[in-house]
């Protein structure tokens, strides 16, 4: 049953570029991207309770590097983003080693200075990053096509959910649920919490690093918005409302989110607002989110 | 799983539903911040969007149909410029798309124009390299950095004896562009300068204000748009740096908006500005009647000349339509290139020679106005001068 | 012989507040040791000492005569020191097998597979009496079956010394029964040594061969269980305990 | 020498406003174990609120301040009850929770207010010429004055009054201070309302000196946490310091290594700090 309809997501999933006109397309391919950005940010704060604000900033130092390397070292996109996976793992380690230990509070506000020192040298370093006048770039394929573009993100995307989804049931997810639920207690059954934390944190980093060199290679256009603040609440937003710490989540949070902003988009700056709005409802009355919601009605029936 | 399933179907069901379908209208994009620190300048192309509909629609609209206009907002951000621009070209299908006044954005506009062949007129971006690329789906009926600083500004400069001048400019393709042309221009004239650099959306210049007292400047040409202006002006005058030194806005309208006095006291008296339009200085018979008709619609003058600007390119766009006799892409461009249509600021001709900025550009006349008693006085060029430039004792 | 746990000196302050002062104690293998004292006397803080949790700040543990105090809790746990908690402190959204895995988990023993992991998970269960409740949630169990799954998990480290912090408070005299035939039966079957804090004195005096008690934070009586009952000091603690 | 004084006050009125904005934030931290992401949007709304009453509604300005000061410390208290307290005791619950709020109050602003800087009247104009050196700003001065005013005030409120006995004995010891008939809710729900309404008040007294905008209150808030986590969590002494320091270094840095970069230095502190020394200048060590 599950696997059928697996199957059957599988199959509209690789039917969709078929019925969908250019823009739609489009929406599709924005919400693979924060399907993956918004499931690897729930692998550290859905599963082991770190609330990482350098998410976004993650994803601009994969655009940056990779967007960089194609333009001033003439590198092929597809090294360029693996280059910038791994920067943005590695500096995820160094972050992490550096504000996992010092607990909660910290690691947010580290984060987010991050994030901040991030925006503030792309802003400045204009001779090489235009500023926030953003920087064009060349795209993967050498002939511009939303189809190409969509397989090769659904492609990353669902080994991404795979790996994801096979981390989570292997010991280390067990891992990670145990640091979640009971940091204490998982530390005196012989979990090693904060090499947990790291690992998730340095894993979910990287994996923004690589959404976000595959986004600015789709829109051969990166600027100092890809890592903003803004950028970071949509992602939180959008896991927030699906249901943090389940896996479907995160998932069904961003495609719905992208496909509703896509509606109201007449509201323009303040569909934000919105999101805001509902998400702050979520976090307050239902913090397991739609995913929660859902489980709790069927249940009931 | 299967509500999973039934959520995508659901989805797609909805995506499908609403594709646009055949209009009895011709829609004409427009992109511009309307959100974000330049959002007055959405309010001003709101403005002239309906007064070129008023007027495009009352004659008759184009190939027999009624215009729409479709305005996506930019936010003054270059991402979602090009994401706007986009979407007005797939999910609306304009045949041709206006407006813009940030380079920045604009710059990344023009590459998805040029990748879907859409025809795209820009009235206020005015760096170089939006002509400079010289793709042939861009075109530009409004100033050029270059053209701004060669004709006017170094003129302005050189003409009135300035000996030591200061260039303050933001972090934007704006800023940048014409602060470069001005170093080029003033290099060539031999007249001494700094420059100094800010960021876009900075409140605070003590900093950059005490280091340019230093250099003792007799006129600083600010290039720094929106409210950043304001503070700009106030702070130098609390420094003591202006208005000995007399401040040049190089932009314009951030010197006519609502809170310019509010903002900036007493400072902005002796305060200069390009413009390219003033009450008194009329250059075609169509200004004078978009002047009549603004104040009976809005009940007030006209203050942001981008009002104008995107006025002018709107009744190119029909123009270029109506001769084309067809929505095609390269009709439209075949159209454009062939253009002599007079609008507020004059004949419009697009420059057809490749190679330089000047392709498909056309340069509308530009004026130099200063704040005296709060009157705006013209004091250049000398043959639209109402006035004469004032220095403080 | 030597012992298996020492402390010597152990030490902790909070803030100002002697938490624990100057304690040694001493663990032989095999042996069942109870630890008591009125609310507020350092019980808890000694065994989170122990556990890494708060090290002391002055003195030293040793396992096996090894240093530990230097270590962190999990590197003290997989050294072969398990607890449970005064407060039961299973992981509440996981089921019952999973909590288990975690112990075996953090034992980090390299070699056995998912299966073999999973089956003797299976067992630990089984020996604490969670039988055939493997995939029920660890939140809706009740009291003595969240104490019971705490234990597992805990037995699943393999630990050579058990911590159990009033494993007794809140069950009914059957249950307590039960209980105290369990730890006998993991203090002999598994062989583990047992330092064991409780409240309930009946129980607790059956139980252990010697019982160590203390004070605000010092070591104030330790022997057999007879002779720290009629100790003068003990009774001081204890009724002046009452009196405040 | 004139522009190293010059840059320097600069540095000391920055620190001012550092300082009593970070306040807000510490006390918040030291008592609830909550980091308010919204702060900066309460900074923003002090200046808001004061323009409004002072210009909309033609109220006296020093008045306006005042009142958009108090009606923040409303809000807060309001925050406090429906939103924060939930979450006591999960702290990634009540960092995300704020951080949502941050992001509805900076749209709402934006709505409301519009997206222009606003600029409530200046209570004094000019500038004065300070010991025949330089020229500076009658209003600046008058911000440092009213910075050091509010500082003294708050040290007097946690130094001599039933509040500030209470705060200092839930920072010390949460489960004593319970004990001794604290009524921690309370405390709490004030200290929420006192810490957004010592960020209006930054907010409103640098209004007319940097007029605020929606766009403007991240920083604010960043800010703020840098002073706060250099001058040690919870440290009411370590954010006036801190606050200083900031202040003085971002106007030295601006002045003589990048006025680019000017904000980049608080940060670069940050990390330093959590490398160094992560519980802060004047913070207790963990």
């Amino acid at each position: 049953m599950k696997r059928a309809g697996l199957a059957g997501v599988f199959l509209i999933a690789i039917l969709v570029p078929f019925f969908l006109n250019q823009y739609w397309l489009h929406v599709a391919i924005i919400s693979l991207f924060y399907v993956m950005m918004a499931s690897s940010w729930n692998l550290i704060a859905g599963y082991t309770g770190q609330v990482s604000f350098a998410h976004a900033a993650f994803a601009g130092v994969g655009a940056y590097t990779s967007g960089m390397l194609a333009l001033y070292g003439g590198v092929h996109p597809a090294l360029g983003i693996i280059a910038g996976t791994l920067l943005a793992g590695v500096l995820g380690l160094g972050l992490g080693g550096l504000c996992i230990r010092m607990g909660g509070i910290y690691l947010s506000l580290t984060t987010l200075g991050f994030s901040e020192i991030l925006r503030i040298i792309i802003t400045n370093e204009e001779q090489w990053t235009r500023g926030t006048m953003g920087l064009q770039i060349p795209g993967v394929f050498s002939v511009y096509s939303k189809t190409h573009y969509y397989f090769l993100f659904l492609a990353v995307t669902l080994a991404f959910l795979v790996l994801m989804r096979r981390l989570l049931n292997s010991d280390t997810g067990l891992a990670f649920r145990a640091v979640l639920n009971d940091e204490l207690a998982a530390s005196t059954s012989g979990i090693d919490t904060v090499r947990v934390r790291l690992m998730a944190f340095t894993s979910s980093s990287a994996m923004a690093g690589l959404a976000g060199g595959l986004y600015g290679h789709y829109l051969m256009l990166i600027t100092p918005d890809i890592p903003s603040l803004g950028q970071m609440f949509l992602v939180l937003a959008m896991a927030v409302i699906g249901g943090m710490g389940s896996f479907a989540g995160p998932i069904i949070g961003a495609i719905a989110l992208e496909f509703l902003s896509e509606y109201i988009r007449i509201y323009g700056e303040y569909h934000l607002l919105l999101f805001g709005l509902v998400a702050l409802v979520i976090a307050r009355f239902a913090p397991s989110g739609m995913v929660g919601l859902w489980e709790k009605i069927w249940r009931r029936r | 799983m299967r509500k999973l399933v039934g959520v995508l179907l659901g989805f797609l069901v909805l995506v499908w539903a609403s594709d646009p379908w055949a209009a009895d209208t011709i829609k004409i994009g427009v992109v511009g911040p309307r959100t974000g620190p330049a959002a007055a300048t959405g309010k001003a192309f709101e403005e002239g969007i309906a007064l070129a509909l008023d007027h495009i629609n009352a004659s008759g609209g184009v190939l027999g149909k009624q215009v729409e206009v479709v305005f996506e907002d930019t936010g003054g951000v270059p991402e979602k410029a090009a994401s706007g621009f986009e979407k007005l070209v797939t999910r609306d299908q304009v045949p041709i798309v206006v407006g813009e006044s940030h380079s920045s954005s604009a710059l990344a506009e023009i590459e998805v124009a040029n990748r879907y062949k859409v025809p795209f007129i820009i009235c206020e971006a005015w760096h170089d390299d939006i002509t400079k690329k010289n793709y042939k789906w861009v075109f530009r009926a409004g100033p050029a950095n270059s053209g701004v600083v060669d004709f006017y500004i170094a003129p302005f400069v050189k003409d009135m004896g300035f000996k030591k001048v200061a260039i303050v400019r933001e972090n934007s393709d704006w800023g940048v562009g014409i602060a470069e042309r001005t170093e080029y221009n003033l290099t060539k004239m031999n007249i001494p300068f700094v420059t100094l650099k800010v960021e876009r959306e900075a409140k605070d210049f003590y900093t950059e204000l005490t280091k340019l007292k230093a250099e003792n400047p007799e006129i600083i040409l600010a290039y720094i748009y929106g409210t950043g202006l304001h503070f700009f002006l106030a702070q130098a005058h609390e420094v003591g740096l202006a208005p000995k030194a007399l401040v040049l806005d190089g932009a314009g309208p951030p010197s006519l908006w609502e809170s310019f006095w509010k903002n900036v006291g007493d400072a902005g008296e002796l305060e200069l500005f390009i413009s390219s339009m003033h009450q008194d200085v009329h250059l075609t018979p169509t200004s004078r009647k978009f002047w009549d008709d603004y104040k009976k619609k809005f009940g007030k003058d006209p203050s942001d000349y981008k009002t104008r600007s995107i006025y002018n390119v709107l009744l190119i766009a029909a123009d270029a339509i109506n001769r084309a006799k067809s929505t095609n892409n390269e009709a439209i461009v075949d159209a454009l290139e062939k253009t002599e249509l007079e609008v507020t600021t004059g004949v419009v001709k697009f420059g057809l020679n490749p190679g330089s900025y000047e392709y498909h550009q056309w340069m509308p006349p530009m004026l130099v106005v200063q704040w005296q008693n709060k009157k705006q006085v013209v004091v250049y060029p000398k043959e639209a001068a109402t006035g004469v430039l004032v220095r403080a004792k | 012989m030597k012992p298996v746990l020492e402390g010597r000196d152990v030490s902790r302050s909070f803030g100002g507040l002697m938490a624990l002062h100057r304690v040694s104690f001493q663990l032989f293998e095999g042996e069942i040791v109870g630890l008591i004292g009125p609310n507020g006397s350092g019980k808890t803080t000694l065994f989170n000492a122990i556990t890494g949790v708060f090290p002391p700040q002055e003195g030293e543990i040793l396992l096996d005569g090894k240093p530990i105090s230097r270590l962190k809790p999990f590197q003290i746990c997989r050294m072969g020191i398990g607890r449970t908690f005064q407060i039961v402190r299973p992981f509440l959204k996981m089921t019952c097998l999973e909590n288990v895995l975690v112990g075996i988990v953090g034992k980090d023993e390299k070699g056995t597979s998912r299966e073999e992991r999973v089956e003797q998970a299976l067992l630990e269960l089984e020996f604490v009496g969670l039988g055939g409740q493997s995939h029920r949630l660890a939140g809706s169990l009740t009291l003595l079956q969240k104490k019971m799954l705490e234990l597992a998990r805990a037995l699943a480290t393999r630990p050579r010394v058990l911590l159990l912090d009033e494993v007794l408070a809140g069950l009914n005299p059957s249950e307590i029964l039960q209980a105290l035939h369990m730890i006998e039966a993991i203090r002999v079957k598994r062989k583990v040594t047992i330092f064991w804090v409780e409240h309930v004195m009946g129980a607790i005096m059956t139980a252990c061969q010697r019982i160590i008690v203390l004070d605000q934070g010092r070591k104030i009586a330790e022997g057999p269980p007879d002779e720290v009952r009629s100790n003068p000091r003990v009774i001081e603690a204890y009724l002046g305990g009452a009196d405040a | 020498m004139s522009e190293f004084l010059m840059f320097l006050t600069n540095g000391l009125v920055m620190g001012g406003i550092n300082a009593i904005s970070a306040l807000g934030v510490s006390l918040v931290v030291g008592i609830m174990r909550v980091i308010n992401f919204a702060h900066g949007e309460m900074y923003i709304f002090g200046g808001y609120l004061s323009y409004q009453l002072a210009v909309g509604a033609g109220i006296p300005p020093v008045l306006s301040m005042l009142c958009s000061v108090a009606a923040v410390f409303l809000g807060g208290l309001a925050i406090e009850k429906w939103l924060i307290r939930p979450t006591y005791g999960d702290e990634m619950y009540s960092l995300i929770i704020t951080f949502i709020l941050s992001i509805i109050l900076q749209n709402a602003a934006l709505l409301i207010f519009g997206p222009y800087p606003v600029k409530p009247p200046s209570l004094v104009f000019g500038a004065t010429n300070i010991f025949g050196l330089f020229h500076y700003g009658n209003q600046r001065l008058l911000s440092l004055a009213l910075a050091a005013g509010i500082i003294g005030a708050i040290m007097y409120l946690v130094r001599r009054t039933w509040f500030g006995k209470s705060v200092r004995a839930i920072s010390q010891d949460r489960e004593m201070a319970a004990m001794l008939g604290v009524d921690h809710l309370k405390v709490n729900m004030i200290s929420f309302g006192l810490g957004c309404a010592l960020a209006a008040s930054a907010g409103a007294i640098i209004a007319p000196i940097f007029p605020v905008t929606p766009s403007g209150s991240g920083a604010v808030s960043l800010t703020a946490f840098v002073v706060v986590v250099l001058g040690g969590m919870g440290s009411l002494k370590g954010c006036i310091a801190g606050g200083v320091i900031l202040g003085v270094l971002e106007n030295l840095g601006a002045a003589y290594i990048s006025t680019d970069y000017r904000h980049i230095f608080g940060f670069i502190i940050l990390i330093g700090v959590l490398v160094l020394r992560p519980w802060g200048l004047f913070g207790k060590r963990i």
